[in-house]
C-alpha cells in the first residue's frame, strides 16, 4: 500500500516535471533555469543521502561535481568528445576517485568523516587550481561546447529532470531493496553487520561510490549547462549545501534531498527581497528545524498529527 | 578433528598481555562454556575467534582450515558466528526486519536484479520474511514482528539478538553472556533456547558469568584467568578443581577489600 | 574557501534605502505616462564581496534618478523614464546564469550592467551573445570582448591595461630598474601579473620575481614574502591584489625589511590601508576612482550626493563604475530608439561614438577604446587616474587614458 | 633559514590556542564545532572595536575578545546543544546543529561588522632582527601570549577543582557523573572555555593579520586540520597539531609558490590519516 501510493506520488511528480512543467514555462528561460539548477543539486543531493543512509555526513559531494564537471569540459574543448559520451565518463571517473579515497576514508565515522570529506572538495579545487595546463588553473576552462539535442534551455531543462527522475528511482530502488536495508544496518551497528556475515566494507563502499557517481553526474552536466567550470566552482559551501538539501528535506525518505533542493532554491528565487539573507535564514531554519523539527521538513506532517494526537486526547494514551 | 581449533593463541594490548598462548578445542554439537573472573579475558577471546581482532600469535581453525587473520564478515561466511555482550540490534528497523537483514549471506540476486526488483529477487525475500516469521515464532516473538526493536523489551531484545544470529544459519555460534541480567524465570527459559539451539544442530560456545546457569547447561568448561587457560573439564569436574576455586576466591578477596 | 576580499562597509539601511528608491521612481505618476527604459544590473550584491555590485546597483540608481527628476533622458525626441532591475548573483556561476536569463527573457531587458568577476561574466557569456544583450562586466577576461564575442563591454580600465603606464611612469620619474610580482592564486590577479610581467618586460625592466603567487584566503605573509623582498626588487607589483588583502602584504613586506616601491593595478580603499598597514601605507601607488576630488566637475558632485541618497553614503570605489549606464543612455540616443530593443544598431554606433565627459572638470571626451587589446572597440574609455598615499590619504600622481 | 623558523613558531603559537580551544570542546562535548572560527573572527572584531576604533587599552579589548565569544559559547551550549543532544536519535544532529550555528554567526557578523576588511595600530613597533631574520616585536607579544595563556590554560585544567571535572568528564561522562560532576555545568563551562580561547586568538592575532567577517570558514577548517593531525579531543594532540600546521605553512610557502602549500598540506593529511586514523596522539576511534 505504501509502496503503492509512493508509485502514484513519483508518477505524478515525473508528470508535472516533464510534461506540465515544459507546458507552462516553454518560452521562459529564467525559470527553466531555476528549475534545471534545482533538479540538478537535487540529483547531487540524492547521492549524499544515500550516504546519509550508511551514517555518513558526506561534504565531499562538491569535489565529485568538480571532477564530473572537469571531465565534462576538458574531453569537450580538447578532444572534441561529445557530451554524450563524456557524461557516463565523467560518472565513471568520479566514481573511480571515489572507490580510490572512500576505501580508507570509509573506515572514519561521524564528525572524523565530516572533516576528512570537508578537506576532500578542499583537495579537488585546489588540485584543479594547481593543475596546470591540463586543468587551465585559476582561469578555469570556459566555452564548453553545449551538448548535441541540448542547444535550448527547454531541452537542457527536460534533460536534468530525466536526470533527476532517474536518481529518484534509482535512490528509491536502493532503499526499498535488500541492498537498502543493509546500507540501514551499517548506520545502526557496524560490528553487529559484520558479525551477520555483511562486507561492511563493500557495502559502504558501494553507497560512497553510487553516491559520488551522482555527484559526477550532476557536475557534468552543470558544466554542460553553464559552458565553463572553475576550480572555485564547487566550494566547501556548495558541498555543504547539497548536505543541508538532505537534512532539511528529511533523511527519512528519498523525497527528502528533493523536497529540500526545490523548496530552498525557488523559494529564495521567489523571495528576491530576501536573498540578502538566504545564508542567514538558511543558519537560523537549520537551527529551529534540529531543534523543532529533527526529521526535516518532510516530518512536518507526522509532528503536526502528533501535536494535534496530543491536543484532542482527553484521556492521554496509555 | 575437532570443529573449532584455538592453537596457542595469544592477543598483546601494549605491554598487556590479555590472552596468553590459549589452546583447546570444540567438537561438534557440545556447548563449551568459557567462564573466569572480571578481566581474564573471556571477551578478547571471542572477538579473535570472531575476527573483530587478529591474535597476536597463534592459530585458529574451523574444520581444519585458518580463520584467524580473516575478516568477521568472512568468518560469519564460513559458519561462525557470535552474538554480543549488550543487547545489540539495528535498533531503528523492526523485528522483523532485523531478522530479514540478517539472511544476508543467502542472498543470490546481483545489485541490478535488486534494483530491478525481478521475479527471482522478491520470491528470494519472501522466503525470507517466511522464514524470519518463522525464526521469530520459535524464539517466542510472535506478535512483535512489526515492532520497532527499539521498543521491545529488554528480554525479547537478547531473544531478537539470537534469532538474527540463527538466520545466518550458522554451524558454530558464540554466545557474549546470553544470560546476563536476567531473573531466573528468564534465565530458564534462556537456557531452554540454547538447548533448542544445541538441538537443531548447531555448536554452542558461550561466555556467561552465572555459574548456575553455566553448570545447567554445559558440557564442558574452560576457566580462564589473567588470560591464561587454568583448568578444563566437564562441570562437576570444574567445581571441584581447587585452582578456578582459587581464581575466584582470590578475586573476591579483592573485592571485599576495595 | 571563502574569499576572504571584502572591500567596502555596505549598510543594511543603505540597502534598504535602494530599494525604496527603485519603487518611488517607479510610482512616481510623470514617470508612469511616458515610456521607460529598463536596463538590468546583475552582480554580487550579498555576502563577503557585495560591495562591487552595489556599486554598479547604486550608481546605475544615481543616474536614473537624475534624469527623472529632469523629466527623463531623450532618445529620438521622446522622453524616456529610466528604471533599474537589479539581480544579485552571489558570485555564484549557476545564480548568475538564472539572474541573466529572467533580465533578459523574463523581463526583456537588452542592456545589463555588471557582472563583477570572470567566473560570473564567463558564465552568463553564452546566454548574453544568444540573447544578443550588450552587457558591461567588470571582469576581465579577454575572451568576453575578442571576437567572436559582441556583444560584452569592458566597463573599466583593465589592470592590464594600467600595468604598462604605471611602469612607464615609474622609469622615467623615478628611474626603478628592477620589478617582482606576486599575485593571488586566482583568474583575474594571474592574468594581471602574466600581462604585468611581459609588459615589463617590454619596456626593458628586469624581472626579477615572475610568478609568485598566495592562495587567496592566506593570513599571514611573512612566508611568501620574505623571499622577494631578499632579491631587494625596485618595484614590487601586487597584481589585482584584494583590497583587504593589500594591507596585510605591505606591513609584511615593510617590516622585513623592504625599501623600494609598492604597487598595484586594481583600485583599493583608503581606509582599509591606514587601518592595516599604518605607515606603511605611505607611497603605496594604485588606481583610483575615476572621479577623485580634485578633478571633479560640479556633474559629479551633483552625482554623488545623489548617490549618496540611494546608497546612505559616497563611496569612492564607486567612482570607476559612473559611466556606465550614462555611456549606454547617450550611445542608444546616438543610435537612435530602435537601438532599445535590437542591439545591433548600438553596435554599429559604438565606432564613431565619442561625448565630453560629464564627471571631469576638464574638458575630456568619452569615447569606447579596446581595439589594441581585444581586436575591436569593447571598453569604455575611462580616464585613468594614479593615485598615490601620502599623509594617510590618497593623491593623484597622474591621470592616463588607454587607446 | 631563520625566517622559516620565527614564522613557523609565529604561526604554530598562534595556532595552538585555536586548536586547544576545538580540542576542549570536543573532549567535554563529543562535538565538533564548526563556528569555531566564527567566534575567532568574533573575538578579533571585540579588539578592533575596543582597542582599534574606541582607543580603549589593548587589554581591555583581549578580555571582551574572550569574554563575548564565552558567553555565546555558553548559550549555544546551554540553549542549543544541551537540548538537541539530549533527545538526538541520530549522532549526525548534533553536528548539522553546529554546522547551523556556524552559518548563523557568519551571517550576524557580516550583518554587525560589515564586510569590509579592519585593521589595528600596532601595540608596540620595531622589528628584531635575529640570525638575518626578522621579528617585528608585535609578533613577539602575539607568541609570549600565547604561550602565557597555553601554560594558564594547562594549569588550570590540571589543578583547579573545575578544570578536574572537566577532565573527568572528558574521559569518561558516566563515570563523571558518578563521581559527583555537575555534567551539565561543566559541559557549559567547557564550551565556554574553548570559546573563549578561539576568541582570545583571534583578539591576538587582529594585531597583525587584521579581521574581516568572511574568514572564520577558513580558521575553522585549519582547526579542524589541526586535531585531525594531533588527534581529536587530546591536549597534547592540540599542541602536536598546531606545532605540524605552523611549520608546514612556513616551510611550504617559502619552498613552493601559492596554493600548492596547502594542496601539499591536505593530501598528506589524508595520506597520514589513512596509516593513523586517530591522529598523532589520538586514541583509536572510528
Amino acid at each position: 500500500m505504501r509502496r503503492f501510493s509512493a508509485l502514484i506520488g513519483f508518477a505524478l511528480f515525473a508528470a508535472v516535471m516533464l510534461i506540465a512543467v515544459p507546458l507552462a514555462l516553454a518560452g521562459q528561460g529564467y525559470w527553466l533555469t531555476v528549475l534545471t539548477t534545482a533538479a540538478l543539486l537535487a540529483f547531487g543531493s540524492l547521492g549524499v543521502w544515500l550516504t546519509f543512509s550508511i551514517g555518513r555526513i558526506n561534504i565531499a559531494q562538491g569535489a565529485f561535481a568538480l571532477i564530473g564537471g572537469y571531465v565534462v569540459a576538458i574531453l569537450g574543448t580538447r578532444y572534441h568528445v561529445s557530451f554524450w559520451l563524456s557524461l557516463p565518463l565523467a560518472v565513471l571517473i568520479a566514481a573511480a576517485v571515489a572507490r580510490l579515497v572512500g576505501w580508507p576514508i570509509l573506515r572514519l565515522r561521524g564528525v572524523y568523516f565530516a572533516m576528512i570529506t570537508l578537506s576532500l572538495t578542499e583537495v579537488a579545487s585546489l588540485a584543479f587550481l594547481n593543475g596546470g595546463s591540463f586543468t587551465a588553473g585559476a582561469s578555469g576552462i570556459t566555452s564548453i561546447p553545449r551538448p548535441a539535442l541540448l542547444s535550448s534551455s527547454l531541452s537542457i531543462y527536460l534533460a536534468s529532470a530525466l536526470l533527476l527522475l532517474i536518481g529518484i528511482a534509482l535512490a528509491w530502488r536502493f532503499a526499498a531493496s535488500p541492498t537498502g536495508a543493509v546500507f540501514r544496518s551499517l548506520r545502526q551497528g557496524e560490528e553487529l553487520a559484520a558479525s551477520l556475515g555483511i562486507d561492511v566494507a563493500r557495502y559502504r563502499l558501494l553507497a560512497f561510490v553510487v553516491s559520488s557517481g551522482m555527484g559526477g553526474a550532476a557536475g557534468a552536466m552543470f558544466a554542460a549547462f553553464q559552458q565553463n567550470i572553475f576550480p572555485t566552482s564547487y566550494t566547501v559551501n556548495d558541498s555543504v549545501n547539497f548536505m543541508l538539501y538532505c537534512f532539511l528535506g528529511g533523511l527519512q525518505s528519498v523525497a527528502g534531498p528533493v523536497v529540500g533542493a526545490f523548496l530552498l532554491v525557488i523559494a529564495f528565487q521567489l523571495l528576491s527581497v530576501i536573498q540578502r539573507f538566504q545564508a542567514l535564514l538558511y543558519g537560523i531554519f537549520m537551527i529551529a528545524a534540529m531543534l523543532f523539527l529533527p526529521n526535516g521538513l518532510m516530518s512536518l506532517p507526522q509532528v503536526l498529527a502528533a501535536r494535534r494526537h496530543e491536543r484532542d486526547a482527553v484521556v492521554p494514551p496509555r | 578433528m575437532s570443529l573449532l581449533e584455538i592453537e596457542g593463541v595469544s592477543r598483546r594490548f601494549g605491554g598487556l598481555l590479555a590472552v596468553n598462548d590459549v589452546s583447546f578445542a570444540v567438537e561438534t554439537g557440545e556447548i563449551l562454556s568459557v567462564i573466569g573472573p572480571n578481566g581474564a579475558g573471556k571477551s578478547t577471546l571471542f572477538k579473535l575467534i570472531a575476527g573483530f581482532l587478529k591474535p597476536s600469535a597463534g592459530r585458529i581453525l574451523l574444520d581444519g582450515k585458518r580463520i584467524d587473520g580473516l575478516r568477521p564478515h568472512t568468518i560469519a561466511a564460513r559458519g561462525l558466528v557470535r552474538t554480543f555482550q549488550e543487547t545489540t540490534v539495528f535498533r531503528e528497523m523492526t523485528a522483523l526486519e532485523n531478522v530479514v537483514v540478517a539472511h544476508h549471506l543467502r542472498r543470490r540476486g546481483s545489485i541490478l536484479a535488486e534494483l530491478l526488483a525481478t521475479p527471482g529477487v522478491q520470491n528470494e525475500q519472501e522466503n525470507f520474511v517466511a522464514n524470519a516469521k518463522e525464526i521469530l515464532a520459535h524464539l517466542g516473538l510472535s506478535g512483535f514482528e512489526d515492532e520497532s526493536a527499539r521498543n521491545l523489551p529488554h528480554g525479547h531484545l537478547r531473544a531478537l539478538g539470537i534469532a538474527m544470529t540463527l538466520a545466518v544459519r550458522p554451524r558454530v555460534i558464540l554466545l557474549d553472556e546470553p544470560f546476563a541480567g536476567m531473573n531466573s524465570e528468564e534465565t530458564a527459559r534462556a537456557v531452554q533456547i540454547v538447548r533448542g539451539i544445541r538441538a537443531s544442530g548447531i555448536t554452542v560456545v558461550l561466555v556467561e558469568h552465572d555459574m548456575g546457569a553455566v553448570m545447567r547447561i554445559s558440557d564442558r568448561i574452560i576457566v580462564l584467568n589473567f588470560g591464561t587457560l587454568i583448568a578444563s573439564g566437564s562441570p562437576a569436574a570444574i567445581q571441584q578443581d581447587e585452582t578456578v576455586i582459587d581464581a575466584y576466591l582470590g578475586r573476591a578477596d579483592e573485592t571485599a577489600a576495595l | 574557501m571563502k574569499r576572504a576580499a571584502a572591500v567596502k562597509r555596505r549598510h543594511v539601511l543603505a540597502a534598504a534605502g535602494g530599494l525604496a528608491a527603485v519603487a518611488a521612481g517607479l510610482g512616481r505618476p510623470a514617470i508612469a505616462a511616458m515610456k521607460t527604459f529598463r536596463v538590468g544590473v546583475l552582480g554580487v550584491m550579498s555576502g563577503p564581496d557585495a560591495a562591487w555590485g552595489l556599486h554598479n546597483k547604486f550608481c546605475a540608481i544615481a543616474t536614473a534618478n537624475m534624469y527623472n527628476a529632469v523629466g527623463g533622458f531623450e532618445i529620438g525626441g521622446e522622453k524616456y523614464g529610466i528604471e533599474v532591475s537589479a539581480m544579485d548573483d552571489q558570485l555564484d556561476p549557476k545564480i548568475a546564469v538564472a539572474g541573466a536569463e529572467k533580465l533578459t527573457q523574463e523581463d526583456g531587458l537588452r542592456y545589463v550592467i555588471g557582472p563583477n568577476v570572470d567566473t560570473t561574466a564567463l558564465s552568463i557569456k553564452p546566454v548574453m551573445e544568444r540573447n544578443k544583450a550588450i552587457y558591461i562586466p567588470y571582469a576581465f577576461n579577454k575572451t568576453l570582448y575578442t571576437p567572436p564575442a559582441e556583444n560584452a563591454i569592458l566597463g573599466m580600465i583593465a589592470s592590464y591595461e594600467a600595468g604598462p603606464i604605471i611602469y612607464e611612469y615609474l622609469i622615467k620619474t623615478r628611474g626603478i630598474k628592477t620589478i617582482a610580482f606576486l599575485a593571488a592564486n586566482e583568474p583575474d590577479p594571474l592574468n594581471q601579473q602574466q600581462a604585468g610581467v611581459a609588459a615589463a618586460e617590454k619596456l626593458g625592466l628586469d624581472v626579477l620575481v615572475k610568478d609568485a603567487t598566495y592562495q587567496a584566503s592566506a593570513t599571514d605573509f611573512f612566508p611568501v614574502v620574505s623571499p622577494i623582498v631578499k632579491k631587494k626588487p625596485d618595484l614590487l607589483v601586487l597584481s589585482g591584489v584584494a583590497p583587504a588583502t593589500a594591507p596585510l602584504l605591505i606591513k609584511a613586506a615593510r617590516e622585513l625589511g623592504y625599501k623600494g616601491l609598492l604597487s598595484t593595478e586594481t583600485a583599493q580603499d583608503i581606509k582599509i590601508l591606514t587601518e592595516g598597514a599604518g605607515k606603511y601605507a605611505e607611497g603605496f601607488i594604485s588606481v583610483g576612482g575615476a572621479s577623485t576630488p580634485e578633478i571633479r566637475s560640479a556633474y559629479m558632485e551633483s552625482f554623488v550626493k545623489e548617490y549618496a541618497k540611494a546608497a546612505g553614503q559616497w563611496d569612492d570605489e564607486a567612482g570607476t563604475k559612473v559611466y556606465a549606464l550614462e555611456m549606454v543612455l547617450h550611445t542608444i540616443a546616438k543610435a537612435g530608439p530602435q537601438a532599445i530593443d535590437d542591439t545591433s544598431v548600438y553596435k554599429a554606433a559604438i565606432d564613431s561614438f565619442t561625448m565630453p565627459n560629464p564627471f571631469l572638470k576638464s574638458a575630456s571626451t568619452l569615447q569606447y577604446v579596446g581595439q589594441a587589446y581585444f581586436g575591436q572597440k569593447r571598453q569604455i574609455g575611462v580616464p585613468m587616474v594614479v593615485n598615490e598615499v601620502k599623509d594617510g590619504s590618497f593623491q593623484t600622481l597622474f591621470v592616463g587614458s588607454v587607446a | 633559514m631563520a625566517q622559516i623558523l620565527i614564522d613557523g613558531s609565529v604561526l604554530s603559537a598562534s595556532y595552538a590556542l585555536i586548536a586547544l580551544g576545538i580540542t576542549l570542546i570536543f573532549s567535554i562535548m563529543r562535538l565538533l564545532n564548526f563556528a569555531h572560527g566564527e567566534l575567532f573572527m568574533i573575538g578579533a572584531f571585540m579588539v578592533y572595536y575596543v582597542y582599534g576604533a574606541w582607543h580603549l587599552p589593548f587589554v581591555l579589548g583581549l578580555l571582551i575578545a574572550a569574554l563575548v565569544p564565552a558567553l555565546i559559547g555558553a548559550c549555544f551550549e546551554k540553549f542549543l546543544f544541551r537540548r538537541v543532544m539530549r533527545v538526538a536519535t541520530r549522532e549526525e544532529n548534533s553536528m548539522l546543529l553546529a554546522v547551523g550555528t556556524a552559518i548563523l554567526l557568519d551571517n550576524v557578523a557580516l550583518f554587525l561588522f560589515g564586510e569590509e576588511q579592519h585593521g589595528v595600530p600596532e601595540t608596540i613597533s620595531g622589528v628584531l632582527q635575529i640570525a638575518g631574520g626578522f621579528l617585528p616585536y608585535q609578533r613577539l607579544v602575539v607568541v609570549v601570549m600565547s604561550l602565557a595563556l597555553i601554560a594558564l590554560l594547562l594549569g588550570f585544567v590540571q589543578f583547579s577543582r573545575p578544570g578536574r571535572a572537566m577532565r573527568a568528564l572528558a574521559q569518561d561522562r558516566d563515570a563523571a557523573l558518578l563521581m559527583g560532576v555537575d555534567v551539565d555545568r561543566t559541559s557549559m563551562l567547557g564550551f565556554a572555555i574553548g570559546a573563549g580561547l578561539a576568541g582570545l586568538a583571534g583578539g591576538l592575532l587582529v594585531t597583525i593579520q587584521g579581521v574581516n567577517a568572511g574568514i572564520g570558514v577558513d580558521i575553522s577548517i585549519k582547526a579542524f586540520i589541526m586535531i585531525m593531525i594531533g588527534g581529536a579531543g587530546v591536549v597534547s594532540g592540540a599542541l602536536l597539531g598546531a606545532l605540524v600546521l605552523g611549520f608546514a605553512e612556513s616551510i611550504g610557502y617559502s619552498a613552493l609558490p601559492g596554493s600548492e602549500t596547502y594542496l601539499l598540506i591536505f593530501v598528506a593529511l589524508v595520506l597520514f590519516l589513512i596509516i593513523r586514523p586517530q591522529g598523532i596522539m589520538g586514541h583509536p576511534w572510528g
